[in-house]
């Protein structure tokens, strides 16, 4: 199944939508449309995690799901973040279909032991007897001005641990589709929701259910003179800075990888090649982020077609600052420019 | 009731009175943009000031992130508080005399560190005892498990706090466990857990004070449970409303600990109109002082999120600085 | 004692038998060189006889680590747990119908997935229990905490059992908890527990049989403590007498659960002395077709550590797979 | 205090060690050492992790401190890394200097929320009031057939997140002078010991207590025709696969980093710049782990020297294997070889 259209941020349509009931949503509307039109379809299917139920999740995600579904399958948890996942590995061997949320990515470190230990292993582990078809939601990143632990950016940390499929939508249309996608996988998928954008835009979404396939980047904006590499909340940074360079004649392409884990190499090297210059970006610290892995595969793949080196634009290698320092850390228009400056004027 | 004169009696009150006020200000000035989210501490001013007055002069505190009322009665400067609270981090940098831990925002994450503290205590000869703050919430995360068991085994100076305001954002308490009462989990580590009504600060009090000297004879940690009520939302970006009876808000503004402990006062002849209204605008006043004071810090320096990372500062790190350095000045 | 007859209860002590004598087998493969790191049960063996035979064939068995023997009486072949231990994935993949999990090596994580298993089965209608084991010291990890504390809030369909063997490696039991019994730890989640007598297969018998009927009819979870002991060292890579004291081995050796079945079974007329041999025969010949079954296993692919990892292999996963088989190939 | 004298692995001084009483020890025993004479210095240190009283540690490594130093300063803990973590964040913010033993690196994830959440940020959080001087132990990495769980080598976990130093020695000196420099730091550090040479070779040592600082890294080997970057036991294998090369008159200089956060890129990249290739070698799986963050630096700051792109040899994106198939996920010299041949024949 794949998805019926797709476009970049608020508007800019790549090309045309066919000809299907939509509606207008915010990325939180998508996500919630997508489990709620998931557990209509498989009874499988439960939502589980703090205040998912009676208050419909902190930013209201699951709005409404546990009238519509009941307390057996909109489950509020207790406080406690190595359970949601541990019990969703004891549900989904078991033949649940668990969409875990951990309110914000910041607290998934008590879970990293069922995570790590459990959910990414247990396929392996059995030789396939046992699989773990489970999603985890999880809030991320900045901009939203927050106390300590409620901005992180930390993909990273899923990537270097195999088990995983790590998905990251940067518009509503993509995070309906690809958390449909996610919820009909067979193995685990953390999907993280760019929180910052949750609410910032709404978008025409297909009112039906789709899936938007898991390992496919999307080129949001095609350009011929630098490729930019992001995913979430960067994607639209891209696509307004790319804006910005236009007005100087510089041709920006925007490539949103959609999907971390497995990396479509072969959109992003296409796109590196036809442009010879690329600049990575993401809010996550700099040191052993995830655009050091973009790089090495560019290097990889791509050497000799590059201008220039790679360039990253990313979050500095600082505990993320609390909202009086915040606008100081994360990656800007301004800076991606100057990356594609200086890849530019090598 | 446990024998405190007068004076002090109403110095529990002078010190409920103080958190109020705060309280309230704060929430107004989260509504004018002048403040971050804030987690109000409205109807639990008992736990806090109890406690408080129970702690010696070089006890540890260790809270979680409700609990604005002790820390201010420990000596953290209400105006470091607001800092804190409105995105300045150093709103947690105090004086170092002053014996208290960061808020601990990851759920459960600071039993631990009490259980830490208290061995800390213990291994030095301290004759200090460190007191760890929670909510009923944190009971269900493995950390509470773990730093009451180990504080338990190693017969940590640690006492440990619940403040049980029977709601962790919308789960009620029997939502987040089977067991009757959260003191009774203290039966799984072989230590003392005892239930006290949270919003009779006398109770608390006395509660504190027992629990204190065990730990401070070396006798091992003791696990409190103040049954108290969350009287506003969970923060202010929390509409409480969407979960919880309005009956049952209703039916604890009645059992507001500081219109109780006022009662009581007045009862007894310790308290008269004249001492409130005059309290009322010292606490004003001071919490007035303090906001001049949150405002009259000057700004965080951009570079500041670079200076305290490590106690010397790597090459690349100074690298990046730099960047930003000349990027805020251009 | 529950009334089993004659029958059944030489069936526990058959299974007893085969347990001691599977894992016997398995430190002299580990000695010459045919097994992996090995951690006996020996002296464990009445806790999962005894539990064993009170499951319903339905129910779900999720182990820790040191249950093989509970695991091969739910209808594991031993050659796969022999598999397994020898450094061969192929030894959890067993057979569908067998209602078990793998091997979980994280002490204390397992117990989270059986109150998620014994939620499943009540949510699913499914008339199964989910029978969890750890050791002593996994209780001290907050995992077991946050399990049972889940499974009470949930009325989860699951019962825990606690082989407390009374070692943690090299920790007795007083150094993982202040408290004086395990089954008291139930208390904090507002749930049944019950201390057995973990060398006595009857007393296991009927406390598991108790608590998983009372699961089943949807009564809620139960903590069984069953107190034994570990003959052997903690795994063949470690050696006791570093921590343990001779005496202490010697008086449980006295107290065998195996020797105890077979006193009681003497007594009452049960067992001659002809049985044994047959059986004690009967269960070598098992033993030696299962080492031979697992030497007959054809060697796993090298490319088998990729097969597996997801439902579909990724490009990236293909490539590098590939690049292995040219490898091994040239 | 530096270094008196560096080598690389068994026997292949580079230097003349000075005239210092030196014994032969194993890395395991340097460890032990190490710590011996630091909490001889300092009563402020103390040890704690699963069974490293009585029992010496599972590899020895604290070996009769709890004779020397009695239980109150050698502390055998509960089964609970969240707390041997937790309750060290405690003990290092009041005064004390907590030297943690995580029994596997493995075995670390329960105590990710206390690592990330709390040791990492008590010094930036309180602007310096409190700290977490502390080190973590961990053994780590492959080659000793374990059981599952016990053979990861997860640097990179810890390499995206700031506020640690990770420290990784591969041969005995290091391993006593880095465990050193790391109980005297400052801030928490990440100590990997390499277990799978733990005993494999012993190395003279000086007999008195010396610190080897943390953030230099080592020309293991000097060469001239491609510079292989390792680290823990990779080194040696590197070494091997140089004398191997050596043999076809292929000269390869073998960089140890022993430190990855601090990095020191400058001797890093010198080397790069000097033979213009560059492998990197790491036991992690390939994706995300700490190989691409040194790609991307070369990249970055040597592309033009390259003559061909920097090669990664690694372990496979996948679960590490039981014992049957270990060999097969590890990097061998024949891999290191392989892939220097493709850099020379780029
Ligand atoms: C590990 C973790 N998970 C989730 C959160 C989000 N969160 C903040 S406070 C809170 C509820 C806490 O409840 P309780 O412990 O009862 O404290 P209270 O808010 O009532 O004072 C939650 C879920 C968090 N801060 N940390
Ligand atoms: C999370 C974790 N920490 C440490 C270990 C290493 N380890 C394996 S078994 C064990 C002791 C387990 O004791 P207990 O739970 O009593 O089980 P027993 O070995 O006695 O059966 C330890 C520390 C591990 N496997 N997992
Ligand atoms: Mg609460
Ligand atoms: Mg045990």
């Amino acid at each position: 199944m794949s998805a019926p259209g797709s476009q970049g941020a608020e508007g800019r349509a790549l090309h045309a939508v066919p000809e299907v009931a939509t509606e207008k949503l915010t990325i939180a509307q998508a996500v919630r449309d997508a489990m709620l039109l998931e557990m209509e379809r498989d009874e499988k299917v439960l939502v589980l995690g703090e205040d998912v139920g009676v208050d419909g999740g902190v930013f209201r995600a699951t709005d409404g799901l546990i009238e519509r579904f009941g307390s057996d399958r909109v489950i509020d948890m207790p406080l406690a973040e190595s359970s949601i996942i541990g019990m969703s590995v004891g549900l989904a061997a078991t033949g649940f279909r668990p969409v875990a949320e951990i309110q914000f990515m910041g607290f998934v470190y008590p879970a990293i032991n069922q995570l790590f230990g459990h959910a990414a292993r247990m396929r392996n582990r059995t030789r396939g007897r046992l699989t773990c078809p489970m999603v985890v939601r999880m809030p991320y990143g900045g901009g939203i001005h927050p106390p300590e632990h409620h901005s992180e950016s930390y993909e990273a940390l899923f990537l270097n641990t195999p088990g995983f499929k790590v998905v990251i939508p940067s518009n509503p249309h993509d995070a309906k589709g690809l958390l449909t996608a996610a919820i009909r996988d067979e193995d685990p998928v953390l999907f993280m929701e760019p929180k910052r954008i949750y609410r910032a835009f709404r978008e025409a979404v297909p009112a039906d259910s789709f899936a938007v396939p898991i390992g496919k980047a999307h080129i949001a904006r095609t350009g011929t003179d630098v490729t930019l590499i992001a995913w979430g909340s960067m994607v639209r940074l891209c696509l307004d800075a790319a804006e910005v360079m236009a007005r100087e004649a510089i041709d920006a392409e925007v490539v949103d990888l959609r999907t971390l884990n497995p990396l479509d190499r072969e959109t992003m090297i296409e796109s590196v090649v036809k442009t010879g210059r690329a600049v990575v970006v993401h809010e996550a610290p700099r040191t052993a982020g995830f655009g050091a892995e973009i790089v090495t595969q560019i290097n990889e793949h791509a050497l000799l077609q590059l201008e220039a080196p790679v360039q990253r634009v990313t979050g500095f290698d600082v505990i993320f600052p609390l909202a009086h320092n915040e606008k100081h850390y994360l990656p800007s228009r301004e800076r991606i420019v100057a990356a594609v400056q200086s890849t530019l004027h090598f | 009731m446990p024998e405190l004169d007068p004076s002090r009696v109403r110095d529990l009150y002078r010190d409920m009175i103080m958190m109020r006020a705060f309280d309230d200000k704060a929430l107004k000035l989260q509504r004018q943009g002048r403040m971050g989210t804030w987690p109000p501490i409205k109807g639990q001013e008992a736990v806090q000031a109890g406690v408080a007055m129970a702690m010696g002069e070089d006890d540890w505190l260790i809270p979680a992130f409700r609990e604005h009322g002790v820390m201010v009665l420990r000596g953290v400067p209400l105006h470091l508080v607001y800092a804190y609270w409105a995105g300045d981090e150093r709103g947690s940098s105090y004086s170092e005399d002053v014996r208290c831990f960061p808020v601990a925002v990851p759920v459960g994450s600071q039993w631990q560190h009490g259980a830490g503290v208290g061995l800390s205590l213990k291994l030095s000869g301290d004759d200090a005892v460190a007191v760890t703050f929670g909510g009923d919430g944190s009971t269900s995360e493995g950390d509470f498990h773990e730093g009451l068991n180990c504080a338990g085994v190693f017969d940590a100076r640690t006492v440990f706090v619940i403040q049980n305001n029977q709601w962790a954002i919308s789960v009620p308490l029997h939502q987040q466990t089977r067991a009757e009462t959260l003191a009774q989990k203290a039966h799984a580590y072989g230590i003392p857990g005892i239930q006290v009504d949270g919003n009779d600060v006398f109770a608390v009090y006395a509660a504190a004070d027992e629990a204190i000297q065990r730990a401070r004879r070396g006798e091992g940690p003791t696990l409190i449970e103040a049954v108290t009520y969350r009287l506003g939302d969970h923060t202010t970006a929390d509409d409480a409303s969407r979960y919880r009876a309005e009956e049952e808000l209703k039916e604890w503004e009645g059992k507001d600990p500081i219109l109780r402990l006022r009662r009581y006062l007045e009862q007894k002849g310790l308290w008269v109109e004249d001492q409130e209204v005059v309290l009322q605008e010292e606490a004003h006043k001071w919490v007035d002082d303090q906001v001049k004071a949150l405002e009259e810090m000057p700004p965080q320096a951009p570079e500041e999120m670079f200076t305290s990372m490590y106690a010397e500062m790597p090459p690349h790190l100074s690298e990046q600085m730099q960047s930003l350095v000349e990027e805020v000045r251009s």
